[in-house]
């Protein structure tokens, strides 16, 4: 029987390598993938308690909305990431590094 | 059932009315191919659309409280008032935005349409009452912003900042998202009013995830409204978006988020609600940091537009002291400061928008002897510079003059002390700049060209309440704080 | 005896009235209106004699006194009052003092309508002499100390104005500026003691100071740990020794000769630089309750016997005038200290009077033949008969050779001193006091008798077409420096001859002695001597406060022939009566011998040649006499040009370059280092923090920030998480 | 008669509007125009004087209109003897200016419209009763005297104003958290902003904590005020500007700056400072004379080592403000009294030297007594300028406190203030009347006496209108020197409430 705690764990070490992988990868994708990692670890935690603890459906329409806006900010992410290559021809996330100080 | 779903739409006139100029824009946009003349007008509908809007919205100011869609979303004065500080801001932009070299023209009209997005994005933050409300605002705000800030396609610095903004926006939205889901799981409920009943019960390793979530959920709005720590992509974005694009940024989501942040404070951080401890002092380290480093890291500025963004980031750590006392009398304070501050950035967008256009950059020596080539734009100009610095009998003084008083009622002199040492901070380099417009000779001796009656019409006008809120404040604080009244 | 407004402010007004107008319309009068001014002052000496009469004519009793007071401002308010008196205080002393100013001011004034002739500042001259007298008259009629400093301070910027008076000329400008801030000096220590005492007694009204000392108000008050009456006496003395030019403070007197002569005549000889004596006189009580007698005893000493030193050497004939005033200014104060108060104030009158006289004369020479330095005289005698008469009965009188007043008043100084050096029971070290005096008394006499024979006798040592003159055909060359013989001109001659007669010793004796014998135009028997006391304390106690308008009080008490006791000067028989006679005695016959010695080694050295002078025996010590004791180049060499410039400059430069430079803009090379440190660390930084205001750890803050703003996005996601992190700790949970 | 002090305070905007509206080229109207409005503002300051009733302490011809309701805001004007005189001697030397602009030629509306506006706010500052009003018109007067410096200055003008402004600007945000705090110790009530209101010692009792530390409410915000008003004065630590802003600004500013605009700090002292925190005025009376000393020797010595003429005025400034701080921190009849006397006698003496040093400035076109490369700047010019030699004596007279000008009766009330309570003070402060003397007499010899330089020849002396403009000072100088009561009178019944009051603690 899986308890909520394993449901929290997963999320928990979901939203970990989301960062991680944010903070490490120097893919620009890859990054954005990072990204997705941690919405969905959010979505998970939502459902799970939603199944769990408060027994109404709150969760699960909040999982649906964090999927939609995931799409969103993905597409729109990409997007950017693509003029950036076109410009610059490279997704090393160390060449955005002209704007600074 | 019925009635509960569109009972209510009266009230929901305005985002309505947005909703569909934004789509209809697109439609527009589509059809038309790329000259001026149709541009003009798509412009013009946009600000007719926009006014009848802010009709609408003055219409609501006088409305009672309620929440309506099952309490998605709440219709008070005070959001109103936010919104209707917002759609000014829009109108600002858009306007600056038709008449900027800034962006390629026939970009023009998808400014508008991402701009009145940003404005819904607003308006649902301003008045959500529900976290999936308020993070479906942030992300409506977020992700228009990113494609606003990219908006010079074929620049990297612009490609570059819309994608920064889009990954540290992502990021903090990630963990916004995480700490709500923790918090819909500790308070069993994602509709504020239900929560808060929850609040007081919790203790244990609940208290723990709540307080954490808490935190988490915070960075969301924090980033919007980009404080001190979450406002590290702000110059980044403000210096490579166009400047229309950052007068917008510099207004309307900063707008939306101290609402939405007001909101929360007041919901969540009552009497004996466990949150209420450590929030205050967490909002007070935040607005002392804020100011300084918006403040600090301005004197260093050779781009008047970054200035200006660091001066905005120094702006909303004033601003944000008003959610510190939790009290109506605060919460006058910002709207008040925000409206003041709304004119005050728009002018000096304005100003040096069209320098940089005029000169093809934004640095200091565009302004140097700017009264010799253009008095008028020279001296409101530097009115607006000591406004924003806090000098009577400008209106940025009495906003400042809001601020510190309700903060000193609570007795917080400490925090008192910081303000008045970081607006002399901020008066020294809004001061270096009016010397260099004042005090400076010009290099060429040629005027300054192309500034057209309609644009000096709207800069005296913009002017104008700057002038008299400074000195006719009292109607003013009056409407801001019928606004106030009903935030609880 | 009825006094009003009207009869006494003449005397001031007057003066102050040719002044305004001299000031303002000087220009268009004929003869720049020097007229006026004489005719002013004549006006003022009548009303002076009119009072003096009264006085002295056996009106009034000894000890009676006018006192009529004006309110001048009024700072009452509520509980609170307090205001500020000024007033009029006339006894026997200002009486005597107001004839001597008027009468001698007047003279002078007439002199200078000669001397000042054609001289391109005549205007300018008789502006500020006026002004001079009617604040000389003014300080004699004050009744308290608040407005005597205002006269003081005014005829300070007189004499500030006149030795300056030729602003073409440097030193000119050097002088008039030594003179203020030196006398400055006293100045402010008398404006000190004035107010120790005013917070004290609430007054400083000669009268109610009195009264005070009577009750005993200062007994108990201290100032900065010394005794109030000790401390206000010693800044009042330190005001009078800076204004009498006494022994530390007097560096100023001999440069004041660079104003016209008569100016220094009235000014710096005659009038003003007696006010020191007139103020410690006045305030004589004061002295004794603080104990300060012997002080001024010794300072009046050293002053007297160190002037005349230098005097010795000086060829200048102004300079030795101006040293002998330094010297005879040191006998009064010798005077004022030893208690013999009436000697003190006499010999202030009759120095006033030939020496008053004397600087005529020297002008009188100096204008004849334009020529100041005594060596290049000599043989004047059959030039200027006249001059030499009077010049010679003012020698003679300053050199204190009986029959002439300078003997009445010093031999009587130097008894009182003599008794008080060794028969008083002071402590051994008074004696300098007497033989200080002593000696001074005989180099007096040398020098003034060298200057005669230097000036009018011997043959003439100016350049070959003088001497034609002298053979008497020289009249008709055109030459620059002739010597006119001088025929009996009223406006040159006159006032000399006058002020000659008044240096013969019984008009201040009562008789040709000075011994007690005799009357003299009915005044009262020794009229000086018992006229002029010592002000007897306990008589001004509830003494009633008049304004002007109401009637007099009568006299308090009838006339007293006692002598009074010489330390403190109170009333009453005098134990050691006979101990005085015999120092009288001795310092009459003492002064008598030393003053003809010092004649006839005059004569031996000047006329006769049989005694080499001093300059070839002691060369040595003939160098420190010329350089006046080295005090002119301690003074403004060491203290002034090396230690308080030096000082100052040390300062600004703090003020500018330190404080203001780092403190205040807090850093202008600290924030350079800080853009090196930062281009070094890192090259974020490219652009100059501000220029002015904010301080270094704003900056230094700001180079954090710019280090923090890197540009990397995933630094910013590092900070972020960690930032939340932190939170997160302080949450303590 | 009660609007008069409205038409007194409009009156220079009226005619800033008059010279605004005023075509650029017309320069002599725009001039005419300023001289008619500081003249009639003038005249109404005489009427106002002539209808001063001395004998209460009351304020007379107040005007209270609400303002701001919500926050007890009022537009509250009056005047009491102290403020007469500042009213009087604002409304003289803003006349006197003007006369002593006439040679101004660059961009002379901006400059004079400015002058107005700053005459306006001058005005407004020692009229207002209002707290909040009070504050709104110590701001404002920092604009125009910024633009008045910076672009009417010398070659440093930049640096001098915003030095000026912002150091000003930091004294007086500490001044307004004090505002704010009393409004609200006050209770939020009616007269939450009225000055008067809060007088009388009521915060003695009351405390506050700041970073965690508790600290007496009046101690604290004493000291808060005190930094706003003493950077204006200038007392010691706070000095530098002053040096600065001086040397750099044009003449008449110079004369406004020092003539009137120095008088605000000590003004701010005698009407809030004191008598709001009576207590903790009088606790910390000693540090106040401490500092006071400090600046009248420190000033003075710096004056002394000045090869800059105005620059030594200026230093001598610090030194005679130092005297009126003196006088402040003795809080006994006399030393008050002196105090407000020697306000009004430093702002026409100092005005006067300023304006001649302006004169001379605008014959030679340099300051130098001494030029840097050791050469004498001037020399000789009492034998060229002849009335000016005259005026200036008068002047330089006056200021070093020469007894029958007006100088000496302040500075001796001053000392037979301070003697009461600190005697040791006054023995050392006689020195700075010493050195006050010492050096303004040593640039008197080094400028007028001697021979001709070649330079001073062409020099021409003072003409008609500046004779003319002088003339007022010089008889002001000489008759308060001589007979000071309608000084005296007009101010004591203030100054002795005042005295009565700290006496109680």
């Amino acid at each position: 029987m899986i308890s909520l705690i394993s449901y929290l764990l997963i999320s928990l070490v979901l939203f970990i390598v989301g960062l991680v992988v944010m903070i490490s990868r120097k893919n620009i994708v890859a990054i954005l993938l990072g990204i997705e990692l941690i919405l969905n670890a959010a979505a998970l935690n939502f459902v799970a308690y939603s199944r769990f603890v408060t027994n109404n459906l709150d969760g699960h329409i909040f999982s649906l909305f964090i999927i939609v806006v995931a799409a969103a900010e993905a597409a729109v992410g990409l997007a950017i990431v693509i003029r950036f290559f076109q410009i610059k021809e490279t997704i090393h996330i160390d060449e955005a590094t002209q704007l600074r100080n | 059932m019925i009635d509960q779903l569109f009972g209510f739409l009266g009230y929901y006139v305005p985002e309505i009315i947005s909703i569909v100029l934004m789509t209809t824009l697109l439609v527009a946009e589509a059809g038309v191919k790329d000259d001026h003349a149709p541009r003009t007008k798509i412009h013009v509908y946009t600000q007719l659309m926009l006014g009848i809007v802010l009709v609408c919205l003055l219409m609501n100011l006088g409305a009672k409280p309620l929440h309506i869609f099952y309490n998605a979303v709440t219709i008070d004065p005070f959001s109103t008032l936010v919104k209707i500080i917002m759609t000014l801001g829009t109108m600002g932009a858009v306007f600056l935005s038709h008449s900027s070299k800034d962006i390629y023209s026939n970009l023009k009209s998808e400014f508008s349409i991402m701009a009145v997005g940003v404005l819904i994005g607003g308006m649902l933050l301003a008045s959500a009452n529900n976290m999936l409300t308020l993070y479906l605002g942030i992300e409506t705000l977020s992700i228009l912003s990113y494609v606003l800030s990219s908006f010079k396609r074929d620049e990297s610095t612009s490609t570059e900042a819309g994608m920064k903004y889009a990954l540290y926006g992502g990021l903090s939205a990630g963990i916004a998202l995480f700490g709500i889901s923790h918090l819909y799981g500790v308070l069993g409920s994602i509709q504020f009013v239900d929560m808060v009943t929850k609040l007081p019960g919790i203790e244990g390793v609940n208290l723990a995830i709540l307080l954490i979530s808490f935190l988490m959920f915070f960075v969301g709005i924090g980033y919007k409204i980009s404080v001190f720590p979450f406002h590290m992509w702000t110059p980044d974005v403000y210096q490579g978006s166009p400047i229309p694009v950052t007068s917008f940024f510099a207004i309307v989501p900063k707008m939306a988020g101290i609402a939405s942040l007001v909101r929360v404070s007041f919901v969540f951080v009552q009497e004996g609600s466990p949150l209420a401890i450590s929030w205050i002092g967490l909002i007070l380290v935040i607005a002392a940091m804020t100011m300084t480093v918006g403040n600090v890291t301005a004197i260093g500025q050779t781009s008047v537009k970054r200035l200006l963004a660091f001066s905005s980031i120094g702006h909303v750590g004033m601003m944000i002291l008003g959610v510190v006392v939790m009290n109506e009398a605060g919460v006058q304070a910002i709207l008040f400061y925000g409206i003041v501050y709304l004119f005050m950035t728009l002018i000096a967008f304005y100003v040096t928008s069209h320098l940089s256009d005029m000169y093809g950059t934004d640095s200091y020596d565009v302004f140097r002897g700017l009264i010799y080539k253009h008095p008028v734009m020279a001296i409101i100009m530097a009115s607006v510079l000591f406004s924003l610095a806090g000098m009577p009998p400008f209106a940025g003084f009495i906003a400042k003059f809001n601020i510190f008083s309700v903060i000193i009622q609570k007795k917080h002199y400490g925090i008192a002390l910081v303000a008045a040492i970081n607006s002399v901070i901020a008066l020294y380099y809004y001061m270096k700049l009016a010397k260099t417009m004042i005090f400076g000779t010009p290099q060429g001796e040629e005027k300054v060209l192309g500034f057209t009656t309609l644009n000096q019409a709207v800069i005296i006008s913009l002017f104008i309440p700057v002038l008299f809120l400074g000195i006719f404040w009292d109607s003013a604080m009056a409407l801001a704080g019928n606004a106030a009244l009903f935030i609880k | 005896m009825e006094y009003t407004v009207g009869s006494i402010a003449p005397i001031f007004l007057a003066p102050v009235i040719a002044f305004v107008i001299n000031a303002f319309l000087g220009r268009k009068l004929p003869r720049q209106g020097d007229w006026l001014a004489t005719l002013s002052i004549f006006v003022s000496f009548v009303f002076s004699a009119k009072i003096f009469g009264d006085f002295i004519f056996g009106k009034f009793a000894t000890d009676y006194f006018i006192h009529k007071t004006f309110t001048w401002f009024d700072l009452s308010y509520g509980a609170t009052i307090w205001k500020v008196d000024m007033g009029v205080y006339i006894d026997n002393m200002a009486a005597i003092m107001l004839l001597m100013v008027s009468g001698v001011a007047f003279l002078i004034h007439l002199f200078s309508t000669w001397y000042m002739d054609h001289d391109e500042k005549h205007g300018r001259f008789f502006v500020f002499l006026p002004l001079f007298t009617s604040a000389m008259l003014g300080l004699v009629l004050s009744d308290n100390l608040f407005s005597l400093f205002i006269f003081w301070e005014i005829m300070g910027f007189c004499s500030y104005s006149l030795i300056g008076i030729y602003n073409k000329k440097e030193k000119a400008g050097d002088a008039s500026l030594k003179a203020f801030m030196t006398t400055r000096v006293g100045d402010v220590f008398l404006l000190l003691g004035m107010v120790a005492i005013w917070m004290v007694i609430g007054s400083v009204s000669y009268v109610d100071i009195y009264a005070a000392i009577a009750e005993g108000k200062f007994a108990g008050q201290t100032v900065i740990g010394i005794s109030l009456a000790t401390f206000a006496g010693l800044c009042i003395f330190l005001g009078g020794m800076g204004k009498s030019a006494q022994f530390p403070l007097h560096v100023w007197l001999p440069d004041a000769m660079m104003g016209p002569t008569p100016g220094s005549a009235l000014i710096h000889a005659a009038t003003m630089v007696a006010a020191g004596v007139y103020l410690a006189l006045r305030m004589y009580p004061l002295m004794v309750l603080g104990d300060l007698t012997w002080f001024i005893a010794v300072i009046g000493a050293i002053t007297a016997f160190m002037a005349a030193t230098i005097a010795l050497v000086q060829t200048d004939i102004k300079a030795v005038l101006a040293f002998s005033t330094i010297s005879q200014l040191g006998y009064m104060m010798i005077g004022v200290g030893v208690g013999s108060y009436n000697a003190a104030f006499m010999h202030l009158i009759t120095h006033a009077i030939f020496k008053a006289c004397l600087f005529l004369s020297a002008g009188s020479i100096i204008h004849s033949i334009h020529e100041q330095e005594m060596p290049k005289m000599g043989g004047l005698r059959k030039y200027l008969p006249y001059t030499h008469f009077a010049m010679m009965c003012c020698t003679l009188a300053i050199a204190g050779i009986p029959f002439f007043s300078g003997f009445v008043s010093k031999d009587r100084i130097l008894g009182d001193a003599l008794y008080f050096g060794f028969m008083a029971g002071q402590s051994p070290l008074m004696a300098i006091v007497p033989i200080l005096g002593f000696a001074g008394a005989g180099l007096t006499a040398f020098y003034m008798f060298r200057m005669m024979f230097l000036t009018f006798y011997g043959e003439n040592r100016m350049n070959d077409h003088h001497h034609d003159h002298g053979h008497g055909h020289g009249h008709d060359d055109h030459h620059g420096h002739e010597i006119h013989h001088e025929h009996l001109n009223p406006r040159q001659n006159v006032p000399l001859l006058i002020l000659s007669v008044f240096t013969l010793g019984f008009w201040f004796a009562g008789t040709l002695t000075g011994q007690s014998f005799g009357k003299v135009f009915g005044a009262k028997t020794e009229w000086f001597k018992i006229l002029v006391e010592a002000p007897k304390v306990e008589k001004f106690v509830g003494h009633p406060r008049e304004t002007f308008g109401s009637t007099d009080s009568k006299p308090t008490v009838e006339l007293e022939h006692a002598h009074y006791h010489h330390q403190t000067g109170y009333a009453g028989p005098n134990p050691d009566e006979h101990k005085i006679h015999t120092a009288h005695t001795i310092g009459a016959i003492l002064s008598i011998i030393i003053a003809f010695s010092g004649v006839f080694l005059a004569y031996l050295m000047y006329i006769k040649k049989s005694v080499k002078p001093l300059a070839s025996t002691f060369s040595g010590y003939t160098e420190t006499l010329k350089n006046k004791y080295y005090f002119d180049n301690l003074y403004v060499d060491l203290i002034i040009k090396k230690g308080l410039l030096g000082f100052n400059k040390f300062l600004s430069w703090f003020d500018m370059g330190v404080y203001d430079r780092f403190a205040v803009d807090g850093w202008a090379s600290v924030n350079r280092w800080i853009f090196k440190a930062a281009k070094w660390f890192d090259n974020v930084i490219v652009d100059a923090i501000g220029v002015d205001g904010t301080g270094v750890a704003v900056n230094l803050f700001n180079l954090v920030l710019r280090i923090v703003q890197s540009g990397k996005i995933q630094f910013y996601f590092v900070m972020l998480v960690m930032v939340l992190a932190s939170y997160i700790w302080t949450l303590n949970i | 008669m009660n609007g008069i002090l409205n038409w007194i305070l409009w009156l220079p905007i009226i005619g800033m509007i008059g010279v605004i509206l005023t075509p650029k080229t017309k320069e002599s109207l725009i001039r005419f125009v300023t001289l008619l409005t500081t003249s009639i503002t003038l005249v109404l300051s005489i009427v106002l004087y002539l209808n001063f009733d001395t004998s209460t302490a009351d304020m007379q011809f107040v005007v209270k209109i609400p303002w701001i309701e919500q926050f007890h805001i009022n537009y509250f004007l009056g005047i009491d003897g102290i403020t007469m005189l500042m009213t009087f001697l604002n409304a003289l030397l803003f006349f006197i200016c003007t006369l002593s602009s006439w040679t101004i030629h660059k961009n002379v509306k901006a400059y004079f419209a400015l002058l107005l506006m700053l005459q306006s706010t001058v005005f407004g500052v020692f009229f207002s009763l209002d707290f909040f009003l009070f504050y709104v018109y110590w701001e404002v007067m920092l604009l125009p005297m910024f633009f008045l410096i910076g672009i009417w200055g010398g070659e440093n003008r930049e640096y001098a104003a915003i030095k000026f402004f912002l150091y000003t600007f930091f004294g007086s945000i500490f001044m307004l958290v004090g505002i704010i705090a009393l409004y609200y110790a006050t209770g939020k009530g009616v007269d939450s902003f009225n000055i008067l209101a809060h007088q009388g010692g009521k915060f003695t009792e009351l405390t506050v904590n700041v970073f965690g530390k508790t600290f007496s409410f009046e101690h604290l915000f004493f000291w808060f005020m005190f930094l706003g008003f003493a950077i204006k004065v200038p007392v010691f630590p706070f000095h530098t500007w002053l040096p600065h802003a001086h040397v750099q600004a044009p003449t008449a500013v110079s004369v406004i700056l020092a003539g009137v605009l120095l008088k605000m700090g000590t003004y701010g002292f005698l009407r809030i400072a004191f008598p709001i925190f009576p207590m903790a005025a009088v606790q910390s009376s000693t540090i106040i004379a401490v500092l006071g000393l400090i600046s009248v020797i420190y000033g003075a010595f710096c004056a002394m080592a000045q090869d800059d003429v105005k620059k030594l005025v200026a230093y001598s400034s610090v030194s005679h403000m130092g005297f009126v701080m003196l006088g402040l921190a003795a809080m006994t009849t006399q030393g008050m009294n002196g105090a407000v006397l020697q306000m009004f006698n430093h702002g026409t003496s100092t005005a006067m030297m300023f304006l001649l040093i302006g004169i001379l400035y605008e014959r030679s076109h340099h300051r130098w007594i001494v030029k840097p490369d050791g050469s004498k700047g001037y020399g000789g010019l009492s034998t060229k300028l002849p009335k000016y030699t005259t005026v200036f004596i008068i002047g330089m007279f006056a200021s070093l406190g020469l007894p029958g000008l007006s100088g000496f009766i302040s500075e001796a009330l001053i000392f037979l203030g301070i003697y009461q309570r600190f005697t040791t003070i006054t023995v050392i402060a006689v020195v700075g009347l010493l050195i006050g003397a010492a050096y303004l007499l040593w640039m008197f010899k080094r400028m007028f006496f001697g021979e001709v330089n070649p330079e001073t020849e062409e020099y021409d002396d003072m003409n008609a209108r500046e004779v003319f403009y002088m003339l007022p000072l010089c008889i002001a100088v000489i008759v308060f020197g001589i007979y000071p009561s309608p000084l005296l009178n007009v101010m004591k019944a203030s100054v002795g409430q005042l005295v009565d009051l700290l006496a109680k603690f």
